[in-house]
């Protein structure tokens, strides 16, 4: 059972794997973008993080709205208003939740991956965030219904993650500036997809420390 | 990064503090937020005109708030966009009764910011909001089709969008009629730019691209996309050549057309080399028997300190001919009636 | 050298060609000679005030011809003066009767044309012209003292005086107040500036000195000339710092004063970082006490693509407010009155 | 004896010397001006001397007014106002003369400099063009008066000519640009009077030239 402590762990976590990834980033970004991905991502999380660091409240939905806000506010980029649209989007189907039991974490992801989409308008398939997020929620709904264990499952997820990030090689980009590049944006590596690919790393990492502290 | 800055971090912050300073008489800041810039004048019941966008464009965007023009922009980061609160800060503090048209670049984060500002308008302050994209830049992407989205990047055209827009909101038109207006100078503006060099982001330190001593870009965006082809340097009449006959045939703007022209320096393009280029459109468009109505040359949508420049044509009617001859008086654009 | 020109040859010609093509309800050239530039519109009985100097300053000089401001201008080569010949020429196409006003930068070349020209005006065509004599520039030499000649450079600071001579010959004073007025300018602006980057004379087809990519060099001429120190680049506020001192003590600007202020882009330093400076000069004059009356953020002149702005300070009494404040319309400078 | 078409061919050579001197000149006028001179004295003695090259005209004075006027036409720098201003002062100094002996020789050049100096009001000493000039004129005046010939005079004359060059290392500019530099400007050669150098050499290899072809 994951609590509200938790999720501000998760958040300082990927807050740090944005950070340590920053020009990793930049470099995935500037071969087709703007090379701010590093910045806005570092950024966003950061202030996400801090946005509920300190807060008095155990409610896991009203966190991720918060934490979503304050990306909103911190990183308007299209990947830092899109990962707000997620955690808002989970903070509206999560909201009166104190505790995350397995299932309720891959609602969690769900919900981000619906607010992400909502937003953007865009399809699995049209070489974005979504296709980085999009096998790994199939994963952890899956592992939740087989019942189990949330660090395998979660370690899997990120596999999936990996992979879906890999796999966008070779799509046609239809959104954001690499759509600009038409063909040519083929052999790229997606930078959003690669941000869904840290976010489920350090997901997996968080639940690895925990089992283990646990255990 | 040879630059006049203090820090990166501080750098668009300061420079506001120095726009409001300087510009006391004509442009004010609501909520606190210096990213938030109004006009001093509010009209009753005229439509409120918003943009927005990133940082590193002036005059783009905010220097086209005044009279005649715009009544408000938020402002971001150095290429990135302000955030929806933002927006809607501004938007707020516009509405005069009339609704608020928002005109913005085609840039995947400014869309998404502005829905979410335009869905927060709606929802929570009961304000119409309606929405126009300009997408000018030909280098950017196959031709619009009638009703498809338009995929192409918002470039310096959009400051004729403002003009019209701008003049036709002075006139105390309805909301749908201004966007009427700046839906049609959308259809009838394109634009093309080359680059001879890069620009460097502040808090990135380093040119987000290279390019030889002796090479060019044509097509390339005002943040640095990717252009149609890269080669060597060319003589100005050749490159002028190449952008204006992609422009002329993509609209296309035909015999006994009447145009306004936009040579627009990206920063460290001189003015000289500018009207070197304008006096070449100038032989082209008349050997076409294209008229030219009007024409600006200058800095009015930069890259900071690139070195390039675009050119524009919008296609005029009787109706954008009178808008576009109106006047105008904001920090960076003046204009007596022409 | 990264130009967007034809030939080195052909750059100012085909510049000047741009020009006229863009802005043919405003300007016009006499005796056939795309180097005698003038308005289109000649007021009866109005002193007619002239310019003139080398080109790669745009909008200087010839960019102030136009309502309110200059009546016209004679152009050289890049950073050359044009010949005393072109300086009669325009000075005959000006002249109304009311007689001519010479103002210009105090450089050899230029002083040696103007004085030949103005011998030539008074004696083959009897017109009366006075000369002022621009030297603005703290960071080149002694202090100006009373009767003694001044040794200083023009710079930037020659705008306010276009801008209030231009204004006092639209009200049709007589040569001897229009002249005392480019005077009165005179002796109270003061500049500096500071230098980036270098810029290239096409014809020399290689920078004029070089910087490395760390240093900068205050007090820089705006053709290149050695400035006061050359140094590591140092933060935006303590560059203002260091050249708003040298200003402030040398007219001295004092508490209770006040003043019109020009931040200049010298050409390819951004908006952006202009504005940076003018905050932190906002800050110091009004720690001073030193009231600022209107402000001016921009390009007025450059040197071609350099990097590197300048600022000036103009102490004002009411007739200079008065005059400053009055509307203006030329290609490049338009202000409503304020 | 010279001629009117001596005149010609002397402004030819001086074009010539000048062209040779481009880069010469745009280096020294780079330590303290703005690089022009290599470009303005090439050009304007080009336009002096095709401006007279095919005038049907036997008065010296007038030709001589004419080159000065086309000069001041083609490079209205500060020295090319000054050459102009120096021809022109030939021309109404010389003006009916078809001819010139050693005497007229030496006057054509004291009028030379005194066109200069009225026009740019230096003093000999100010580290300028004079500099150059002055110990030449000198020379040719006192060889004249001593019947010494012309090639010889005009030999001694370019070796005052040098000196003055190289004589204004050490002095204070008082005028044009380098003035700005003050004390600094001291230690630099002045750009104007290596052009009196040249002038002064142009004109003895003239000499020289046409006393081998007589000889
Ligand atoms: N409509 C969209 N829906 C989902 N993801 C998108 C969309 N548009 C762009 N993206 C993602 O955003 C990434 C770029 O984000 P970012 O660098 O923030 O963009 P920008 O700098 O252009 O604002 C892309 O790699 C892509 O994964
Ligand atoms: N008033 C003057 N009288 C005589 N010679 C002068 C005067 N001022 C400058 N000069 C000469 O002119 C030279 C510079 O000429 P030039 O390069 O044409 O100047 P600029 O490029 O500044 O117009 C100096 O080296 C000096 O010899
Ligand atoms: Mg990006
Ligand atoms: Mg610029
Ligand atoms: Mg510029
Ligand atoms: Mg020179």
């Amino acid at each position: 059972m994951l609590q509200a402590s938790d999720l501000k762990q998760i958040m300082q976590h990927w807050a740090e794997v944005m950070g340590r990834n920053r020009d990793y980033l930049i470099e995935l970004d500037s071969h087709v973008g703007d090379s701010d991905l590093g910045l806005t991502m570092g950024d966003g999380f950061a202030a996400a993080s801090k946005a509920i660091a300190e807060m008095d409240e155990t409610d896991i939905g009203k966190l991720a709205y918060s934490a979503g806000k304050a990306m909103s506010t911190a990183v308007p980029s299209t990947m830092g208003t899109l990962m707000a649209s997620g955690l808002m989007a989970v903070g509206k189907a999560l909201k009166g939740k104190t505790e995350m039991d397995d299932q309720t974490v891959a609602d969690f992801f769900q919900a981000y991956f619906d607010g992400v989409q909502s937003r953007g308008k865009a399809q699995v398939g049209d070489k974005t965030f979504l296709d980085g997020l999009y096998g790994a929620v199939g994963v952890l709904k899956a592992d939740a219904a087989d019942g189990k264990p949330l660090a395998e499952a979660a370690k899997r997820a990120a596999a999936a993650a990996h992979d879906g990030f890999l796999n966008t090689r070779g799509m046609l980009a239809q959104h954001g500036r690499a759509a600009g590049r038409g063909e040519q944006s083929r052999d790229l590596l997606d930078p959003g997809a690669a941000v869904a690919d840290l976010l489920m790393q350090g997901f997996s990492e968080f639940v690895a420390g925990k089992t283990e502290t646990v255990e | 990064m040879k630059k006049i800055i203090n820090t990166p971090e501080g750098f668009i912050t300061e420079m506001l503090e120095g726009i409001y300073a300087a510009h006391p008489d004509q442009v004010n800041y609501v909520e606190n937020d210096l990213h938030c810039l109004v006009s001093v004048k509010k009209v009753p019941g005229k439509v409120g005109i918003a943009t927005g966008g990133g940082s590193g464009h002036l005059p783009l965007f905010l220097g086209y708030v005044g009279e005649g023009m715009l009544d408000g922009c938020s402002i971001g980061d150095v290429f990135q966009s302000p955030s929806a609160e933002q927006m809607l800060a501004v938007t707020k503090a516009i509405d005069s009764g009339a609704g608020v048209l928002y005109i913005y670049g085609n840039y995947g984060g400014d869309i998404l910011n502005f829905d979410m500002a335009a869905e927060m308008a709606d929802f929570e302050e009961d304000i119409r909001v309606e929405s126009v994209v300009a997408g000018d830049d030909v280098a950017s992407g196959a031709p619009v089709k009638p009703g498809a989205k338009n995929t192409r990047r918002g470039v310096a055209g959009i400051f004729f969008v403002y003009k019209c827009a701008g003049a036709a909101a002075a006139k105390l038109l309805d909301l749908d009629n201004v966007k009427r207006v700046a839906e049609k100078v959308c259809e009838n503006v394109r634009t093309m730019g080359v680059a001879l060099t890069p620009c460097t982001v502040p808090r990135v330190g380093h040119p987000s691209f290279e390019l030889a001593d002796d090479e060019l870009e044509i097509g390339m965006g005002i943040h640095g996309e990717p252009g149609i082809r890269r080669g060597k340097l060319i003589p100005a009449d050749t490159i002028v050549d190449e952008m204006l006959n992609q422009i002329i045939d993509d609209l296309p703007y035909e015999k006994g057309d009447e145009v306004a022209v936009l040579v627009n320096g990206l920063g460290a393009t001189p003015l000289e080399e500018q009207y070197v280029m304008f006096r070449r459109i100038n032989q082209v468009l008349s050997e076409k028997g294209i008229k030219i109505f009007h024409t600006y040359v200058g800095e009015y949508a930069t890259s900071m300190e690139m070195a390039g420049a675009s050119i524009s044509l919008l296609k005029l009617d009787d109706e954008l001919k009178e808008l576009l001859a109106a006047p105008a008086d904001t920090p960076f654009f003046k204009q007596f009636q022409y």
